[in-house]
């Protein structure tokens, strides 16, 4: 499906910002390209590096964790656990020669619709251009 | 009268091979010496100890398709693996080809596996006697010999101008056709391999001191990784798995060792090898006593890929004559 | 193996209308373990979900999907419907096809496209769904609240009338709180010892509420419905058995220290009670001050002089009330919920340069003039400047100190001083006729009933010239200070002799207020006010269930808000306390206790205390989660290594296979 | 100096066991070649004459406490080794009050192969900056001066390749790759009952022997190292296709120091970059 529709971006979105931030976007009717595939999870600090390296590892284009902004986490911390993380796991990918513009960390709060609309607008944008990923 | 073949014409003749059939010779590849496709006759290296892995994997992959299977009107349709690529193996060492020639027991045994068999049927093996053994190799003490041409399809020894050239085969006899061979009265040097490991009665001495504690202080050592197995040119312990892509279900076989923890953990979370001791002797016990049991030859043969590789030094050479001595002392104490 | 439904929403043409809503029908049949596939109108319609409970009922579904609008929309109502159709409610994945796909997208082949995959990726999660329950737990049908101001008083009254026992804790000697020491309370100005006092005795005689003055909080263990806390009780010296409260021993005691309950503008003894209508009426005896407890601790070492021996109030006790072998004490009591109500205290204006930064002895806080103003005060009611005692007639108040004010860290509005000031100026005339009042404000906020009336009145009746604008600096001259400001709205610089100057200082959360959060483990902000669950919608409850806020420790507020704070938490306790049993939410993380290596990771990361320590049988110390404290954010998950942790709901396989469906198609 | 490291070895495990202070000293003795050293178990007093030390000895033998758990034990570790105790002390996998721990000041371990009997010191001797343990009962030799901080040359060399470049290296690498776990096997910060690669349910890594897999592999062994590697070097030094395996350690270890100031095993409380965090950080990551 990547293949003739343009990059496949997998998104992970926290439950309670940025899902609902996605939500947002579509009861405001903000259009963005129909590129990402959204996978719910209840934090950003539940995203397991094994995840985002799965997706990579079988081929996908490109990857979104979008969270709470710092300091509104619905679990209070979650998001500072995962800054960390994707901090040093975006160095990592990258000195394995996985483009860092592939893997966007990204704070999307509930009411920041045309903020996701525009994040996922731009991400597909710059993906399209960067191109798919070398087949593996 | 012995038969030679120049450095010049062996490559040329090996290059004219390449344009028709795959390859396989020791290349260097990194810091690493192993078998790998070759393009062309410069890639290749001749004066090596031996390869780094050994060449079994030309006839065990490390991960292979067995079958493929794809739902068909209701119904699912099985495809098996079909080896369809002539391939040459060259500058295979003597003691790796007697490794080959061993797995035919267990992979030929009835039923045979048929990947095994269609590998060992498209492959024909050149192999290059040993001028100098490293100082792991013990190849005599296994039966083998630095010159031992009995498991390939052409044997190759250095002389001082060029190969002398053994065809054992019809195989080799075919693909050896319209090659100009020069008669020489020169004698091929015998090379000698001086390390001596009493493998003589390993089987009675081995199951002797099976209960030894031996094993368990030597497990104190091990690290359990898989290094040894996967170097070894007669290990062909393997796991099967399931893979479905796009609507394609693959079962796959991959190498395996009885190294791994869980290995020979079965349904239900038990494990009658879950101890380190065990799974350690299961590894010598395999290559000195079932297989000698099962296929009547010694399931080692002397290449020292282990010895060289393994990261704590369990040296086999070393452990063959402790099971000696230790199964000489546990003879006596019971007699 | 499973049969799964799928039922695809066409939500009248908001999804059917981009997305072709029979392709994604057709293409779920094809998929794994999809055993029926149907499309609706209205999927959330009466009709739309006894079709899906017929379709459950007469295929044998097992799990099911449904295609539709967000799952923050409708996945209650789902779930409630595959319930009713005999599933368990959570074997159901809702597909969010409208507001991810249909309403953000115009492309109908593209929107189509996507709206298959989503479907797949629910298919492939729903397959990994299990059955899940709910627990119950029972609970302990007592409250524990912190902090004897009024809202705490409100608060412990309340539940204590609907039944249930409270536990009261209080750090001080006496309950009251800052309303104790205020003199009057605006816009009414009825007194305020007089509308207090008589809450502070119903709670001492309540036969539901223990008071535990003069104590604090040390830990709080376990989760809603059983809570387990620690309290240290300090030691008070006195037995309260015995004491009488006849006042015999405070008169008598020589010692005089600076009084906290008047500012430090006047002294009390080392055996004393904070003020006079103080609850309990009986006294503590301050260790620190004492003198024959300095004694005692010099002759442990007998270094440097040796310091007089008192012990007048023992000889003077009628009842033989004076108890020194009393000790700090720990006890442990067990509550259902707890109320944390720690209030205020005021900024310290001493960083204001500008003001004197507290070196000027007639610059005073606002509740310093409260204290002044007191009748129960330190001067009995006269308003005299610290300084020299003297009548102030001129008298400058300055808003804001400590509020919206980005320079000293404090932004926020503390919501009162406008109107205690306008109360001051008013009662500063009623004091004294000559007084003239100055204020100089930003804006004055009189925002609550009866509150702009009020205002008016201090401008109108009193005289008190409202300046609008900033004061610059505040310098000694002579006996009196000069002020200089500016009254912005004329544009011009202004200059006052002063005689006083009274600063509305803001308010700012409690001493430690951020350490019992931590105990508590609630959230607290930058000032440390304590964060509500919802600032709008959950006002008084917190991220930790069972633990309530209320009053001035959330933010700024004043007596009639307090009140209602305090009521509404108590009220939300009482709704808790009511219960037989306490519902956990299953979709709480889970431990397998063969893979758990006990490296204890996930308690570093994990919000809300929730892993606890467990011994297995082969002598392993592991990980085990306490459910009821799980809120299923599943950080302990990837801090796991091992993979000995999983989330129901959320599992590491049903995110997988969603990854899969999409790249392995 | 060496030999009387060796010395003062044997007299303390000689002391230990007789005293019965532990049942097993873990220490070096010589291999099979006759020349280097390997990992040896020592329960007899009167075996001692077998430990030696000498700059052969490589192995980190901290991974070896974590099968002796609950017996008392003694372990010979170099400043490196001594890290891996201090993360496996913080980690709770091994007890204090068991181990006596014989630190040794590393004089450095020389690149050593049945062929190669060479005086060069390894690649990890190059960075270490820990040659004095870091935690020890008693310590053999004078505490050297640490060099100046590293300056990751080697790191900083690989990110001169373009990413295209990058990936086809590691590509290359994972060609090469086994998956024997030799790498894990020796490290001591690898200790999960069930690795994440083994697991069936979730599959996390296929069971193919192919790149893809391979490089999924030794991804993940790189972050869940991230900032626990203590740079003892001993999975590049067991790889049997010499996979550069430090270049993704170290890469971690220079943004663990850089981000957080942190370097693992330095005390036996820390809490790991991972599972903490600070409010205002700013990390370059979600804005």
């Amino acid at each position: 499906m990547s293949a003739d529709n343009g990059p496949l971006i997998i998104g992970f979105l926290c439950n309670w910002c940025s899902y609902a931030g996605a939500d947002m976007a579509g009861t405001s009717r903000i259009a963005y390209p129909a590129n990402i595939r959204i996978i719910r999870v209840p934090c950003s600090g539940r995203v397991d590096p094994l995840l985002i390296v799965k997706c990579f590892e079988e081929g996908a284009d490109a990857v979104l964790v979008a969270g709470c902004h710092p300091g509104d986490c619905h679990y209070n911390e979650g998001n500072y656990y995962s800054r960390r993380r994707f901090a040093l796991l975006r160095a990592l990918l990258d000195f394995m020669g996985i483009e860092k513009e592939r893997f966007q960390v990204k704070w999307v709060s509930a009411s920041e619709g045309k903020r996701f609309a525009k994040i996922i607008t731009e991400f597909t944008e710059d993906m399209t251009k960067l191109g798919a990923r070398k087949a593996s | 009268m012995t038969k030679i073949i120049g450095k010049n014409e062996l490559e040329s003749w090996l290059s004219g091979i390449m344009k028709e059939r795959t390859v396989f010779a020791p290349t260097r590849v990194d810091d690493l010496i192993l078998f790998r496709p070759v393009r062309s006759a410069n890639e290749i290296v001749f004066d090596y100890e031996n390869t780094n892995l050994s060449p079994k994997e030309l006839f065990f992959p490390r991960t292979e398709t067995l079958f493929t299977a794809v739902p068909k009107d209701g119904d699912i349709e099985l495809t098996p693996t079909i080896v369809d690529q002539e391939v040459i193996l060259f500058g295979i060492r003597p003691c790796d080809a007697r490794g080959i020639a061993i797995l035919d027991g267990p992979f030929l045994d009835e039923p045979a596996d048929s990947l095994w068999a269609q590998h060992r049927e498209k492959t024909t093996m050149i192999g290059l006697s040993c001028t100098k053994p490293a100082p792991q190799c013990f190849c005599t003490s296994m039966g083998s010999a630095p010159n031992d041409a009995s498991n390939v399809d052409i044997m190759l020894t250095q002389v001082e101008d060029g190969y002398a050239v053994e065809t054992i085969t019809e195989k080799g006899e075919k693909l050896l056709q319209g090659v100009e061979l020069r008669e020489s009265d020169v004698q091929p040097p015998v090379p000698t391999c001086d390390v001596n490991i009493p493998a003589e009665g390993i089987v009675e001495a081995i199951t002797k001191m099976f209960d030894d504690p031996y094993w368990s202080r030597l497990a104190d050592r091990c690290i359990h990784c898989n290094v040894c197995a996967y170097v070894c040119p007669t290990c062909y312990c393997f796991d099967i798995r399931d893979r479905t892509d796009k609507g394609k279900t693959e079962r796959i076989r991959t190498w395996e060792s009885c190294q791994s923890k869980g290995f020979t953990r079965i349904a239900g979370g038990y494990d009658p090898r879950a101890d380190k001791g065990t799974r350690l002797r299961q590894r010598f016990c395999h290559k000195l006593l079932y297989f000698p049991q099962q296929f009547g030859a010694l399931g080692c043969v002397g290449c020292g890929r282990c010895v060289i590789a393994c990261p704590v030094n369990i040296d086999i050479r070393e452990i063959i004559s402790d099971v000696q001595k230790i199964g000489a002392e546990v003879g006596q104490g019971s007699n | 193996m499973s049969r799964i439904g799928v039922f695809v929403c066409h939500c009248g043409t908001n999804i059917g209308g981009v997305v072709n809503v029979p392709e994604v029908v057709e293409a779920a049949r094809h998929m794994p373990l999809v055993a029926y596939a149907d499309e609706n109108k209205y999927t959330c319609s009466e009709v739309g979900q006894a079709s899906i409970r017929d379709a459950i009922r007469e295929q044998r579904l097992d799990r099911v999907v449904i295609a539709s609008c967000s799952p923050r929309m409708h996945e209650n109502t789902f779930r409630r419907t595959v319930a009713a159709a005999g599933l368990n409610p959570y074997l159901l994945e809702i597909s969010n096809i409208r507001e991810h796909c249909s309403w953000v997208h115009s492309d109908s082949k593209d929107a189509t496209a996507k709206a298959i995959d989503l479907v797949s990726m629910a298919v492939a999660k729903v397959a990994r769904h299990e059955s899940l329950f709910p627990k119950q737990v029972g609970l302990t049908k007592r409250a524990l609240i912190i902090g004897g101001g009024i809202t705490g008083i409100q608060a412990a009254l309340d539940i204590a009338s609907a039944g249930h026992e409270v536990v009261l804790v209080e750090k001080e000697p006496s309950i009251g709180g800052r309303m104790s020491q205020l003199d009057k309370t605006f816009p009414t100005l009825d007194c305020s010892a007089c509308i207090l006092t008589p809450k502070m005795v119903d709670v001492a005689q309540h036969p539901n509420i223990t008071l535990l003055t003069y104590s604090e909080v040390k830990e709080v263990r376990g989760f809603v419905g059983n809570f387990e806390v620690d309290i240290l009780k300090k030691a008070k010296m006195v037995d309260y058995v015995k004491c009488t409260g006849c006042g015999t021993c405070w008169q008598a005691c020589p010692e005089r220290i600076p009084s906290e309950f008047d500012m430090g503008l006047g002294s009390r003894p080392a055996i004393y009670i904070p003020f006079a209508q103080a609850v309990p009426n009986k006294p503590v005896i301050d260790i620190a001050n004492c003198r024959y407890e300095k004694y005692l601790k010099w002759k442990e070492t007998e270094e440097g002089p040796e310091p007089p021996q008192c012990r007048i109030c023992e000889g003077v006790c009628p009842t033989e009330a004076i108890d020194r072998s009393q000790k700090d004490e720990i006890i442990t009591e067990k509550f259902g919920a707890v109320v944390v109500t720690t209030g205020f205290k005021t900024f310290d204006h001493s960083v204001y340069g500008e003001y004197g930064g507290g070196r000027y002895p007639d610059v005073i806080s606002s509740l310093e003039l409260e204290r002044l103003m007191s009748a129960a005060g330190p001067t009995g009611g006269e308003v005299l400047r610290p300084s020299d005692g003297s009548h102030p007639k001129n008298v400058v108040f300055i808003q804001c100190v400590g509020s919206r004010d980005d320079k000293v860290g404090r932004p926020y509005c503390s919501k009162v001083c406008c109107m205690y000031t306008a109360k001051h100026a008013i009662m500063l005339r009623e004091h004294d006729s000559e007084v003239q009042c100055y204020v100089f404000y930003i804006d004055v906020r009189a925002g609550g009933k009866d509150f702009e009336e009020f205002a008016r009145r201090a401008q109108d009746e009193t005289g008190a010239l409202y300046l609008r604008g900033r004061v610059s600096q505040i310098y000694q001259e002579g006996k009196n200070l000069k002020v200089m400001g500016e009254d912005s709205l004329i544009g011009r610089p202004v200059e006052i002799e002063a005689d006083l100057v009274v600063l509305a200082t803001g308010m700012e959360p409690s001493d430690n207020a951020d350490l019992i959060a931590q105990k508590l483990n609630i959230s607290y902000n930058t000032y440390n006010f304590l964060i509500e669950a919802h600032p709008k919608l959950r006002p008084v409850e917190t991220q930790t269930d069972g633990i309530f806020v209320a009053g001035t420790c959330v933010g700024p507020r004043d007596i009639p808000d307090c009140v209602a704070h305090g009521g509404a938490a108590a009220a939300k306790v009482v709704a808790l306390l009511s219960q037989d049993s306490l519902t956990t939410d299953p979709l709480t993380s889970i431990i397998d206790p063969m893979k758990c290596v006990g490296c204890f990771a996930c308690k570093e990361v994990c919000p809300f205390n929730a892993i606890e320590e467990q011994i297995t049988r082969d002598k392993r110390t592991i990980a085990s989660i306490n459910e009821s404290l799980c809120k299923g954010c599943g950080l302990c998950i990837v801090a796991c290594r091992p993979g000995a942790i999983n989330l129901r709901g959320f599992t590491s396989q049903q995110l997988l296979s969603e990854v899969l469906t999409l790249v392995r198609g | 100096m060496v030999a009387d490291f060796t010395q003062q070895i044997r007299d303390k495990a000689k002391e230990l066991l007789e005293k019965g202070t532990v049942e097993c000293v873990i220490g070096y003795e010589t291999g099979s070649d006759g020349f280097s050293a390997r990992p040896a178990f020592i329960y007899e007093s009167a075996e001692v004459e077998r430990l030696i030390f000498d700059n052969t000895c490589s192995h980190n033998l901290v991974k070896y406490l974590l099968n002796k758990k609950g017996k008392p034990t003694a372990v010979i570790v170099k400043g490196c080794d001594s890290r891996a105790l201090n993360l496996l002390l913080s980690e709770k996998q091994i007890d204090r009050d068991n181990i006596f721990i014989i630190g040794v000041v590393c004089p450095g371990v020389v690149e050593w192969g049945w062929n190669n009997h060479s005086d060069q010191l390894q690649i990890r001797c190059n960075w270490c900056r820990q040659h004095n343990p870091v935690i020890y009962d008693f310590l053999v030799g004078e505490p050297v001066t640490e060099g100046p901080p590293d300056d990751f040359a080697d790191i900083a060399a690989m990110e001169t390749k373009s990413t295209e470049e990058r990936e086809a290296f590691w590509r290359e690498q994972a060609e090469h790759c086994v998956r024997c776990y030799a790498c894990r096997q020796a490290c001591p910060g690898c200790y999960c009952i069930d690795c994440f690669v083994e697991q069936l349910d979730p599959e996390w890594v296929g069971i193919r022997i192919a790149p893809e897999e391979n490089l999924m592999w030794n991804t993940i062994r790189a972050f869940h190292l991230a900032g626990r590697c203590i740079s003892c070097n001993e999975c590049e030094r067991v790889c049997p296709v010499n996979i550069p395996l430090s270049l993704l350690n170290r890469r971690m270890e220079r943004e663990v120091l850089g981000l957080f100031d942190y370097r693992a095993g330095m005390s036996e409380d820390a809490v790991a970059p991972l599972i903490t965090f600070m409010k205002d950080e700013k990390l370059g990551i979600g804005e």
